[in-house]
């Protein structure tokens, strides 16, 4: 269990002091998938990366099984905004870097890795260096490594932005898989309204300046979901909808 | 300050601005240079070999070298210079050691380890002094090391003895604290061996003979009279290099004025053709000469002060 | 407060230490004097010193300035024709691993005795520093960026002030300090020869005359000139660099 | 094909530009000697002068090593503390601004006539350009690869090895190569000094003897020698960092 | 006018040769809105900067207004798919950069990008520096720099993936209104059909490996055109679909 206790952020810098974050509350049960949305800027990666113990709150802390985040746990894993693969390193030797520093069992993370690049289309690339990827390659190629340990809590931040809604998919299915099989916590961050509805078990609608959490809207679809049509597409147009109103600028909620 | 009708030169001293070099500031001081109508820039040389090749560029017109190093020069090279008065009719190389190693005459060098200046005039003719003192020398080893280390290796005891100029004896005591350097001069067995010599370009001495000869006489006389005062000597240094020390440079004043003058009494500043031909054939012999060379190769002999004074 | 303090606590370790050694290692004060020695000598003859250190620490300026001028206008054509590169390295590493101390009467013959042999020594130890660095430091702008000026049809001269030279300061800095740090050197061993001034002539003196004390003093200067020259660097680059902050 | 080439037309443009500079100058030969004069002494003495090259070489590469050996793990310290680096720089620098010719003879007296004092002033030389450059290189690491080593729970070691270290890696070999042409200088001076091989020998042999062309000959290898060497650097370079392309 | 003629483009990297483009033939029209889909890794980004003059393509050229391109041209932005922003010049100066290169009017220049970063919600972030800024921040200001010249052509490579649904939407009217007042022409990468088809007249589906046009389809929708529901949400839907269908793996088309 996750539990963000009264977080503030803020930040100083060229432009003044940036208030990020103020007085958030949250608690994230475990295996449970929560997605983030709000609008850019509104403090979301701030939010994961204090989560994440790469940023100390301004005041405030997090608590995940009941020990204060102070730095990163091993048994959390983050996959940043831009994707920070190493430039000297190939594809493979990118997705295997938590099997090195996290002292993974080596066979086992390599047959992973295997497993993951062709999961995320890209066997043959195994040998490629990252400037040698598109976009999206290198972004599948973040996800890998953040997925090959497999951690007790995974915290994503815009993992899919620069997919295509194909590989969207198939990789929601198997985050959606990876849940149920290992009872992983998912906080993940989004600008598609569609993927958080799709994926998430409570949407957390933040609104900018200061960063504060907005609503909190419970995805009561059952599962497996999937997009186009279904039982449920009723249901999930409504929260659609809801959420686009929920992000709206002028404080409608 | 200078007056216009004064020619301008430069003149490089041997090395530094020690006492031994001092003379020329005390022709400087005591207005021998204007006397004779010259206007002189006093400049700290750095060993025979710059000071060939800065008098030989043009960047001085006048400067003081060891005779044996011109004379390996002049003989290997087409240096245009020439010799046109002696600074010291004997030359100050010795050997030194410290009281208490066992050696107290040349003999006891045979041997040793002995650290000099690579090629410097102690190393090259020192078969020649060897041969002369009447001891076997080939079994010496020399360690060719820089300058101002010297002192150093012979007071840590990393060598027996070390190259010096007899000038040196504070230079050496002062790094050797309480123990008394023995001094083994290489004139008391080679005496036709020549010290430092003052040069000018053999362009200057065939073009203009006369201001040479006044020039010298000038330096000379500076010369003479640094001899003859050395304590005088060691103030004017000092007051012309407040980095050097009067009572210091005094003292190397006084260890030099015999070598200045000569064992036979010759005139200050005069040079022996005969003599000139002995240090030729021992540098030959020694190696360090491979090609025909004739004292007037190296000496402007009618521009040098008369052998008898 | 910490940034004046630090180096200075550095300094004072330095001395403590050099003291110790001195002390423990049982040396001469033939070889290493004592700092108290050092300190009298520095007290007794800090006008005539001072003198000679403005001597060196102006044409040390002169020719790290120098360096600056030619070295980085080099590096640009350097790092933009592989060719001028392949052809010129050979030279820029002979001249560069010339014996300075071999080379330095022959600059005093060509030019005499003045400031000019030593900033040209000064020119020829800082060149080669500043040349590398610079060539390395714009060479390695990220693809992005080059493709970025290429793409608003920025010019040579543009693309090279507005964004190679930017990205390369970081690394231009490390050639300056390291030049820096050896221009003191090149100003001194040039004065070792044709020199009646600055702290290379009062170090050969006092070498010719076993005057450790003097000589030591001549170089705690000449370090003193040297840390000074090179935070001055330091400053520049904290003016000029401030965007680049440190991980 | 055109690496090995371009130098060395670039290698024969040097030669050639010396020569032209002999005799447009009109340098006199006691002062600079022509290349035939020098390719003449180099074909007569050329075994006695390549196993003096090779002493020197042998010297420059202990040296250069340790200098490697001892530089990064140093400025992997100075990159990790700030307090230490701002302690420690003051006395870096002032080894570093230490004329090495004055320091020599120090050397010499401590250490005897050995190899000792040689390797030491190669490392003294070598060491502030690689400390300098490695830690600005270290330093560097963009904020996003510190917090994926963060992150991932990386010890200090790995993040030293697995992503400081590559990334600063292209700056290590500015210094590197910084070093190395100027390495060869460190031996060459330790043997002014107090040696009976090597080309500083020869160098300050030739000086007494007058024999120009000796010197110069001897220069000759020196130049060549640190060509070689810095050539060997930058092919390790390629070796090591090829994933970082010029742009 | 635009036109791709016979463009073949092929890497060699580590993992070999890799056929990013084969027989690419396309004629854009002047003033036209393209759009590009297809699957992440399929050429899309190559072929922009293929017609941006930035790579040389293998064989084929391209054709602006008659002129073949060897080099970017003056009127030309392209607005890459990495913000590219220059780490060390304030957010104000970075968008000002064109400004300098193109030597375009000061006084307008800067006008001009007071209000971009007034409509793209970056007022107050003017001095701040690239790495003060969240990444849909970062994209926002390589945006206002790609719009201050007010080029002839705008070349975008998924220029809205880090922001939210609402700054898209705001961003696509002022897109779609620049078109309508200066006539400019669009090739605009993206991954989400729904931005595909709200702003295209013609959307180009590539296939991958080797990349190269599928099919093209006219969006036959009038303007102007919003999200959401209007009178020709039906074909909306229609293309929509199409268009999924389209990029799906097997060769169904
Ligand atoms: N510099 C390069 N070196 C080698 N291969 C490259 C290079 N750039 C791109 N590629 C290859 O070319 C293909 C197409 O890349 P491109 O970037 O055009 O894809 P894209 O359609 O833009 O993908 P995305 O939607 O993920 O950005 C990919 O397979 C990629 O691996
Ligand atoms: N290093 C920093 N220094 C100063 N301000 C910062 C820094 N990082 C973030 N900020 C500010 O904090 C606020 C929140 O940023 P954050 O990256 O959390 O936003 P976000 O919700 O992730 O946005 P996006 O969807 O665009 O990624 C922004 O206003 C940003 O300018
Ligand atoms: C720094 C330095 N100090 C002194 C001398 C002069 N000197 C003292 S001993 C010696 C060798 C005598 O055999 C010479 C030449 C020098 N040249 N360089
Ligand atoms: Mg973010
Ligand atoms: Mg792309």
């Amino acid at each position: 269990m996750i539990s963000i206790e009264s977080v503030d952020h803020r930040f100083r810098g060229r432009a003044g002091e940036v208030q990020a974050l103020a007085g958030i509350d949250l608690t994230v049960e475990t295996g449970e998938f929560l997605t983030l949305v709000g609008r850019s800027g509104c403090g979301k990666s701030t939010l994961l990366r204090i989560v994440a113990g790469l940023l100390t709150p301004t005041s405030g802390r997090v608590v995940i099984d009941g020990e204060p985040v102070r730095r990163p746990r091993r048994d959390v894993s983050f996959m940043f905004q831009k994707s920070a693969l190493l430039p000297w390193r190939s594809v493979l030797a990118n997705v295997l870097l938590p099997a090195e520093t996290l002292r993974l069992d080596q066979a086992a993370a390599r047959r992973r890795a295997g497993e993951l690049l062709e999961l995320t289309g890209l066997t043959g690339f195994q040998k490629a260096l990252p400037k040698e990827l598109s976009g999206g390659m290198q972004q599948r190629v973040a996800l890998c490594r953040a997925l090959l340990s497999e951690p007790r809590v995974l915290l994503m931040d815009e993992p899919f932005s620069a997919l295509d809604a194909l590989t969207r998919e198939e990789l929601s299915i198997e985050l959606q898989r990876i849940r149920q099989e290992q009872d992983t916590t998912f906080v993940f961050v989004t600008h598609s309204i569609e993927e958080a509805v799709l994926l998430a078990d409570r949407v957390v609608v933040m609104r900018a300046r200061p960063g504060g959490i907005r609503r909190i809207v419970e995805v009561d679809v059952p599962r497996p979901r999937s997009l186009g049509h279904h039982a449920h597409a009723g249901r999930v147009t409504e929260l659609s909808a809801e959420l686009h109103e929920l992000l709206l600028p002028n404080e409608a909620a | 300050e200078s007056s216009p009708d004064l020619a301008k030169v430069t003149y490089l001293t041997s090395f530094n601005t020690f006492g031994r070099d001092a003379y020329a500031y005390v022709a400087a001081e005591k207005g021998f240079f204007e006397e004779a109508g010259f206007d002189v820039e006093i400049k700290p040389g750095t060993g025979s070999g710059d000071v060939m090749k800065l008098i030989a560029g043009g960047q001085a017109d006048y400067g003081v070298a060891d005779f044996s190093a011109v004379a390996v020069a002049l003989a290997n090279q087409d240096l245009p210079l020439t010799s046109v008065g002696m600074i010291h009719q004997q030359s100050l190389a010795a050997l030194v050691t410290l009281e208490g190693t066992g050696i107290s005459e040349p003999a006891d060098l045979a041997g040793k380890t002995i650290a000099d200046q690579a090629g410097s005039t102690v190393t090259v003719l020192f078969p020649a002094y060897a041969k002369a003192a009447g001891f076997d020398g080939s079994g010496v080893k020399f360690v060719p090391s820089a300058p101002p280390s010297l002192p150093q290796l012979l007071a840590s005891g990393k060598v027996d003895a070390v190259g010096q100029f007899v000038v040196g004896k504070g230079l050496i005591e002062a790094a050797a604290k309480d123990r008394e350097a023995v001094f083994l001069p290489y004139s008391d067995v080679l005496p036709d061996l020549y010290g430092n010599t003052l040069l000018t370009t053999t362009e200057t001495a065939e073009s203009n003979p006369e201001q040479v000869q006044k020039f010298s006489a000038a330096l000379l006389k500076g010369l003479q009279y640094s001899i003859e005062n050395p304590d005088e000597t060691g103030e004017i240094l000092a007051a012309a290099q407040p980095t050097q020390d009067a009572a210091v440079a005094a003292g190397e004043v006084k260890l030099m004025a015999p070598y200045v003058t000569g064992e036979d009494g010759a005139a200050i500043g005069a040079i022996d053709e005969a003599r000139v031909q002995g240090v030729i054939d021992e540098l030959t012999k020694g190696g360090a000469i491979t090609k025909d060379v004739t004292p007037a190769d190296l000496v402007s002999f009618d521009l040098t002060p008369p052998a008898e004074p | 407060m910490r940034r004046v303090f630090l180096p200075l606590l550095g300094v004072a370790l330095t001395i403590a230490g050099w003291w110790l050694a001195v002390i423990v290692l049982e040396i001469e004060d033939y070889l290493v004097p004592t700092p108290p020695q050092v300190l009298n000598t520095l007290a007794e003859r800090w006008a005539v010193l001072l003198e000679h250190t403005w001597t060196t620490a102006w044409e040390t300026i002169r020719g790290f300035a120098l360096a600056i001028v030619l070295g980085v206008p080099f590096a640009v054509l350097l790092a933009g024709s592989r060719i001028f590169e392949q052809m010129v390295y050979p030279l820029l590493i002979t001249v560069n691993s010339l014996p300075k101390v071999a080379i330095a009467p022959i600059l005093v013959v060509w030019m005499g005795f003045g400031a000019g042999p030593k900033i040209v020594m000064v020119l020829l130890l800082c060149f080669f520093p500043i040349v590398l660095a610079t060539t390395a430091g714009l060479k390695s702008t990220p693809a992005e960026i080059v493709e970025l000026a290429r793409s608003l049809d920025a010019g040579r001269l543009k693309t090279f002030w507005a964004f190679r030279l930017p990205q390369a300061l970081p690394q231009v800095f490390v050639g300056l300090k390291t030049a820096i740090s050896l221009a003191v050197i090149g100003a001194v061993i040039a004065e070792f020869v044709g020199a009646d001034a600055g702290l290379g002539f009062i170090i050969v003196q006092s070498g010719a005359s076993s005057d450790t004390a003097l000589a030591f003093a001549a170089m705690v200067l000449l370090s003193l000139l040297s840390i000074v020259l090179f935070y001055a660097v330091q400053l520049a680059e904290r003016l000029l660099v401030p965007w680049a902050s440190e991980h």
